[in-house]
């Protein structure tokens, strides 16, 4: 039998509510003098450089990195306050998030000294952009099926094949890749595959856009045609990169992010339900509330226990299983508590515009970074039924 | 963030284990264990954990009482510990002494009241009271013009019209009519009128969260047992996923109850914050406890149907408990009150101020 | 890919409401005299056997089946609305619902001429109670994992092993079994069971009763020790039970009582909530109707293509798990929309009474006659992909 | 049971085949099939069906038509061959001539009121009116001093504030307010207020059903052509089940959808039971829409969340089509205050009598 679920009553120590009061002025200041515009930031992709630099400038992105490499050695609680803070008021962080969140550790546990040298003090200025090659148009839940060749040559590799569902590739300065450096063996199928810093602005390297059904531009194909990977560039072990597929999970899995992707919608709902709902209304909102406010913990308890220390695995896996299916259902939940407001011109222009906008994105939130099917699968896992 | 005392947890955890194993209580064919049972958890301290050493009690912090409950709910607790442990923290609120047996507190609906009479006596009805009809005591929570005081009454002074309800324990209908208080004080000013509630509603979240964690305990050990097409149950995926989504309503109910609890303990009096940590647990555990026991019965199938295995003393006590001191709707209708009064600018504040 | 699903509007003919209303009248004065009470048989297992009598002089056991045999040759729609009228008003039909449903239909396909004039006629007045001895404590969801031995001897068999879950086993004249007659074969798993009718008033038969959680005797667990049964009691073809298991399941999957097991609880919380309810209980009361007058319809069409010569197999297996999983559930929903229902005295004490009981028997509706898990499997074959 | 002709869904699905191929559609680098597909629609009498030969139309059964919606919903047509259809009804049921061209009809949302004045103008507004921006002509229902009216508009004569809705089709605003018809009659008395309503909802249940089929089918071909883990994603539990819900929804969506359109067909006007079954439709077909989508969508995985995948012309119409002309909350409050009027025992009667 597993360990019990646990979920220590984790708050935010001072240093974090302090950095919280920053994050907001800056964010303020940021709307009032046009830096960004919450609903565009929605109904777009949400990226732009001069954004991130200005949050670079302040310290915010890769801020409990160590210092060497342009951190701020803060906590992880810390960072948690920052990035709901950024995303509950909808920030155009696209640029910076997925090098401030994933790539930037990698590195920092991977990557030769020269390299984390050179890269990581760029992302922390927000002048450095990251996409994950993992997806591959054959290999989408199940990563080991990726079949990118990466083939040994005279002081690195040559790659060929195709990434699928590259969010962001197309402006983004970096990827780490997962390529096949040697076939799987029959003792372990996840054998065979490699970390890479690929490095996008130079020839070999085709990114072509795939439109999302918003008919937006998020995702790309990326080609690769005998592309030049110099050998310093290998992150981790050759042939190992399933070891390191965990190292950062459980934060991946439950940070803020994870519930937080339609929360415009419920800020937007009990703007147009007013302050006297009716119970109908009122009781909506309040079990929708009663459960952002429980993931919010969840959240909060399991980036607390790591940064003490602990290893909420298990707990991790479950904030982004049932936060990824409640921000997913939150807009029909909106939608029929709606039903009955008004629709003089004004009353609900705007809850209607990005309540139709999160309606259409909903679909992607429980299979983006691991379906719900995988996700519950290592959830089994943890209970120990794998 | 508060800390409970590990070594009363394990104390609690080791006589509930001696004295009131499920599966022994039962396959018992009478209730002779009870008394035994009572009698252990009130020598320990643990049923008035919450009164003040000079008040008759165990002392114990908020966050011991809260983990006391956790505790009674991994193990379907069949005596009013959960309510003698409420009652005496209302009493002491109030600066009343304890008596010693057990007890309950009403009211539990949230549209009851009770009245105190200028001649002394009490009027009004509760109903769904657990354990009323066995227990020596009640506290309970009533009004004269206004002001909010506490009385200790008998049991056997109220007329008590007894329900079994869904755990067999009782969630008794006590009329209050003409009824004289053994002893009865002002509620202090720190208190509202829906302190009892809260108190009640976090107490059930902690034992509800504690019932979760065991029956996915149990479920997750008999679909490795149980075998089904040759093989264990636990290997097909539908199963698998069951139990992870039962995983997700635990780790909410958990969560929501814990943190809940850690409020109560770590704040002066009863505030907002309070309100809003309780009302969001009672909602959230109370959403879990009825998903979660839909998923544990599925998952032990015909088995776990039965009299016999201990299943059912989880679940029915799981449905009993969202149902006492305000239940999920209840609850949402004033949370939702709650946050709408403040307004849509307001909501984010209020959640990243927990 | 799969056929279309598909569900012809059928109505009910005339003869069909025609029969209604006598079975109306019939239940109507059954209550006015106290031959039944709708609340007593909803908290009690509903077995009655003058009941069953009185219903079997009317005609409405077997009702389908041959007139040589008692029946009454009437069409299915006709026997439907007989179903769900019985079902409706919370008759005690427990005495002979499993013989008219399944028992009789096999007994009809496979018994021998004798058995049939000996038993049909019996069931048809109601004076026969059937039970399915189908699971076992160690083959439930699993049927063709039975290991109760029909030995082979002189002039038939012997029976040992353990029956389990046998509904009213102890108050049944006899039991349609599947015994073990020979091992499976490496090719076919299902091979080596075959029916017998059980004749249960003999020695060699054990009934224990197995209490359910609502502390109700309803199973039993039924051992043999050496049960001789003629070889004429063989019901099809030895060891090829597996050949006849689908013969009659589109009827069985999807009558009313797949859908109106808890419907009680509908009517009460109508009742409670009033004339002029608010758009809170008014919302939940027209979700609630909408989805059984569909389950109503889509059991009406199975049938009615069923009776009209169609093999709605799919449809039939959707409607046992469509309808089964609302009959779960509805106590919840009923709970959560009385939650504002005034506590006077008298306003919703039976409402509360029949709702902790509905709310006790329903986890067993999405686990009896194949658990959902099944079911859903099934419906997967039905779509072609397994 | 009324039975659709059988030779005329042929017909459709035949030109809806050539014409009008979701994929091809989706690969169109501009609208020019548009005019092409609503040529062979118009020609073949499809889009005003329900128009009385003498009246310009095909004549054909009311089955027939909803048959037509149903096909329509599964090639998710792009143009407005359901809301012709219903602008055609509603013209004819007013003795109305009906012209050539493309209609929509108004209103859709359950609380908008156009009327008509003295004056003989219109005055009101009518959101999320189906390729309102489009079409030529409007049927619109209008009241004068509580006398019901159907007008035929000039699309170019009313205001339109154009909005794509979540299908691309077009959901509009149009401000009536001076707009002098082209043609008026009073409503038949046998058709009431709601007789747009309950027309447009039993249309948009059969639409959503047909949409629904087509998912399925879609999920189904998928999973079994999909591989992950070295097998076929149809062979996983989890996809197999998720399916299987599919398959559920879509049934009850297509059953509740089938039950209304041939209520409607074979009585005479828009009764309790043409109101009570539409009703009913609209609610579990509109809840099937959103459960159904997602779970074709969750199938699919990533591909079936791009452009270029023709799924989402099918799910963001159902979720369009589920608002239209009162979604599954408007129309549950009604039912239910209906239901509860009758009260608690007349609601078995009522359900047997469909």
């Amino acid at each position: 039998m597993s360990q019990a679920i646990h979920f220590d009553p984790i708050r935010l120590p001072p240093e974090a509510e302090e950095l919280r009061i920053e994050v907001r002025a800056f964010l303020a200041e940021e709307i009032a003098n046009g830096g960004f515009d919450p609903r565009t930031t929605i109904l777009s992709s949400g990226f732009d450089r001069e954004f991130s630099k200005r949050v670079g400038a302040k310290g915010w992105i890769g801020m409990t990195w160590p210092k060497q490499y342009g951190g701020r050695e803060r906590s992880f609680l810390e960072r948690y306050v920052a990035t709901e803070e950024f995303r509950v008021a909808c920030a155009p962080t696209a640029a910076h998030f997925t090098a401030d969140r994933q790539s930037g550790p990698v590195l920092l546990k991977y990557a030769p000294e020269h390299i984390k040298q050179e890269v990581l003090p760029a992302i922390t200025r927000g002048e450095c952009t990251f996409c994950i090659g993992m997806s591959e148009p054959n290999s989408g839940s199940d990563l080991f099926a990726a079949s990118t060749r990466a083939t040994a040559t005279d002081g690195g590799y040559l790659i060929n094949g195709t990434k699928l569902w590259t969010s962001n590739a197309h402006q983004s300065d970096f990827m780490i890749g997962l390529f096949r450096t040697s076939p799987p063996t029959k003792e372990n199928r996840r054998h065979g595959l490699t970390q890479f810093l690929v490095r996008l602005k130079q020839s070999g390297i085709t990114i072509n856009p795939v439109r999302n059904m918003a008919h937006k531009h998020e995702f790309n194909e990326v080609v690769f045609e005998d592309l030049f990977i110099p050998e310093d560039h290998i992150l981790g072990e050759l042939d190992g990169a399933w070891k390191q597929a965990t190292s950062e999970l459980a934060y991946e899995r439950s940070g803020p992010e994870r519930f937080l992707e339609t929360y415009y919608v419920l800020t937007e709902l009990v703007r147009v339900l007013g302050n006297s709902p009716d119970p109908r209304a009122a009781e909506g909102i309040g079990r929708l509330v009663a459960q952002v406010h429980t993931l919010r913990r969840m959240s909060v308890s399991v980036n607390g226990m790591l940064q003490a220390g602990k290893e909420p695995v298990l707990e991790g896996s479950i904030v982004k299983d049932v936060g990824t299916i409640w921000e997913q259902t939150l807009p029909d939940k909106a939608r029929s508590l709606a039903a009955f407001v008004d629709a003089e011109p004004g009353n609900r222009a705007t809850f209607d515009e990005l309540l139709q906008y999160a309606t259409t994105i909903a679909p992607k939130l429980t299979i983006q970074g691991g379906t719900t099917e995988v996700l519950r699968g290592i959830i089994a896992r943890g209970l120990g039924l794998r | 963030m508060s800390e409970a005392d590990t070594l009363l947890i394990d104390a609690t955890t080791r006589i509930l284990q001696d004295l009131c194993d499920p599966q022994t209580v039962n396959a018992a064919k009478d209730d002779g264990w009870k008394p035994t049972l009572w009698r252990a958890l009130e020598e320990s301290g643990l049923t008035l954990a919450w009164v003040p050493e000079e008040r008759g009690g165990a002392g114990a912090s908020l966050a011991d009482g809260f983990a006391i409950a956790a505790v009674s709910g991994r193990f379907a607790v069949p005596v009013p510990l959960g309510e003698t442990l409420l009652a005496g923290w209302l009493l002491a609120a109030a600066g009343l002494d304890c008596p010693d047996g057990t007890m309950s507190a009403a009211p539990s609906r949230p549209r009851d009241r009770i009245t105190l009479g200028k001649d002394g006596r009490l009027s009004g009805r509760a109903l769904g009271i657990p354990f009323a009809g066995t227990v020596q005591h009640l506290a309970v929570l009533t009004e004269q013009d206004r002001t909010l005081h506490v009385a200790l009454v008998a049991a056997k002074d109220c007329a008590i019209r007894a329900a079994p309800g869904l755990s067999g324990d009782g969630r008794d209908a006590v009329t209050f009519d003409g009824v004289v208080p053994i002893a009865m004080a002002e509620l202090p000013g720190n208190l509202g009128a829906n302190c009892l509630a809260v108190m009640g509603a976090a107490l059930r979240a902690s034992q509800i969260g504690g019932g979760l964690q065991e029956i996915l305990a149990m479920a997750t050990a008999y679909a490795q047992e149980r075998v089904a097409f040759e093989k264990p149950i636990a290997k097909f995926q539908a199963v698998q996923h069951n139990l992870a989504r039962l995983a997700g309503e635990t780790a909410a109910a958990v969560a929501a109850a814990s943190s809940t609890a850690d409020t109560i303990a770590t704040l002066d009096g009863l505030g907002d914050a309070a309100f809003f940590e309780a009302a969001a647990a009672k909602i959230r555990a109370g959403e879990a406890a009825g998903e979660g026991a839909a998923i544990a019965h599925q998952v032990h199938g015909a088995i776990g149907f039965t009299e016999e295995h201990i299943l059912h003393r989880f679940t029915q006590r799981l449905w009993a408990w969202r149902d006492d001191f305000g239940n999920e709707s209840e609850w949402a209708v004033q949370l939702g009150e709650f946050v709408a009064e403040g307004g849509a600018d307001e909501l984010w504040p209020l959640l990243a101020s927990r």
